[in-house]
């Protein structure tokens, strides 16, 4: 299963911003494989800012919530910020019920969210 | 329309969560639900699931049985596990509250199972298991039709 | 991979028909398999499931149910039912042969069962009911890569 | 149910030719929605000459099999043919498995069938 949930996410690495283009259904069996690669990148590429984009995704429960407050406990302290991006109406409500754009910003598109930086 | 019952039993693994979800929307499709409903459901669902594979089991691996019975339009989902329990349900209902933020739990499951079902209901026996039961009419303002 | 296990138990209702298929199917779906394995197993899953609902229960309404488990690369699914059990299995399993052409059966069956599945096994017993036994390695030439 | 079955197939009648325009998966249940509605027009209309469509049917059993010589039964006794249009590869299967092209006959699309009759 790791093969494909590799193959399902792709990363891109912008200075120190890193943009996560998820697939899929965001749930805690994709949160742990998501958690742990990006997390990787995270530290090794020194990335500061991240951006989460929800374009490929039709489904997200509260692993997903968990997952990118976790990241963004981990940019928080350098300064950092964590955004996401192409948020459908469905994932949407589950962003306004958890409380999570308190502490995180909604763009329309990863080149919005960038421009924002 | 008449009652139609069915149990599944699967492995307390986490790649079965979505199959999970799957499973519980395509029993529920003959009720013919929105898109939205049906994403009420697997959300719904998917909380629970990985709260028994994850809570329930943790490193040990258990079974998770899953009962749903449609009856006119209402949808009757119970999540069933023989893991550890839950010692106090009041609390582990509340917003936020988990017991596990080193697996970036958070704490939020109970409130969206609350949210997209109309009722929920926990029973829970420490070092027995738990039984989440939910309903859920399907097509609100198709309930005249219903005979 | 390691073995994963899940059992379905539904009613005996012509309905459940696609359920039951896409039920295999979704568990199945793990191992990767190609479209036309996938259009195999759907294929087998509807013949065995049928034949339990009009064959096993008919007029009467029954519960039947499914057995997954994969393992490797292989599936293995079993169908039972607890109804009326089948006489004489080697006449049954012939090409065309049906005890209900007045429910236009065309007796093909087990024949696809047997076709599109790589082994089946039947066991019944007058009475007390049948099971239907079918494995199928998925990715036949990827078959290496098993571990 | 039966209000669902019924708005997926589509029925089409020239002259003594009646057209079925299937849907999605035939199945034993489907077929048995399909029997009862086809054969009420067949009576009704003195149809002749039935040509199933399967461009919409991405999933066929045996039950289809049953269902498809239950309907020729009943034309070719008055000299009406059976045809099968639009076919894909596992549906095609299923018919030369069954033997089934010994009986009726295989067109590409419904106006090549009703050229042909
Ligand atoms: N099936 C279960 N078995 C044991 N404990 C559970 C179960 N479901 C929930 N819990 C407990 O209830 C708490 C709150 O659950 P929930 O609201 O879903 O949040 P989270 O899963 O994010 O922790 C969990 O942290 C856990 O302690
Ligand atoms: N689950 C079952 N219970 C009882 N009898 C069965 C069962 N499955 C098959 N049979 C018997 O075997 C015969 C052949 O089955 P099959 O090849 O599937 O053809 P068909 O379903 O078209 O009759 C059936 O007509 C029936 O008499």
């Amino acid at each position: 299963m790791k093969h494909l949930t590799e193959s399902k996410t792709s990363f891109q690495i912008m200075d120190q911003c890193l943009v996560i283009y998820m697939k899929d259904e965001l749930d805690h069996h994709e949160a742990l494989a998501l958690r742990e690669r990006s997390d990787k990148l995270i530290d090794k590429e020194n990335i500061k800012h991240i951006i989460f984009d929800f374009k490929g995704v039709d489904f997200m429960d509260s692993s997903g919530i968990g997952m990118i407050m976790g990241r963004y406990k981990k940019v928080i302290f350098i300064g950092g910020k964590v955004t996401v991006t192409s948020v459908n109406s469905s994932v949407d409500r589950i962003f306004r019920l958890s409380g999570l754009y308190k502490i995180i910003e909604k763009y329309n598109t990863v080149k919005e969210a960038l421009e924002a930086l | 329309m008449g009652a139609n019952e069915m149990t599944l039993e699967f492995d307390s693994k986490s790649q079965n969560e979505s199959f999970a979800r799957l499973v519980v929307a395509a029993f529920t499709a003959r009720l013919n639900p929105t898109i939205e409903e049906i994403a009420d459901i697997k959300t719904a669902v998917s909380e629970a699931v990985t709260n028994a594979i994850i809570h329930g089991y943790g490193k040990e691996e258990g079974k998770i049985q899953i009962k749903c019975r449609t009856l006119d339009q209402e949808l009757m989902v119970e999540v069933i596990d023989q893991g550890v329990g839950i010692e106090d349900i009041e609390k582990a209902k509340e917003p936020m509250y988990t017991t596990r933020p080193e697996w970036e739990r958070s704490g939020m499951g109970f409130v969206f199972m609350e949210t997209f079902m109309d009722s929920l209901e926990v029973e829970s026996q420490v070092d027995k298991g738990t039984t989440i039961r939910m309903k859920k009419k399907i097509g609100g303002d198709k309930g005249e039709k219903r005979g």
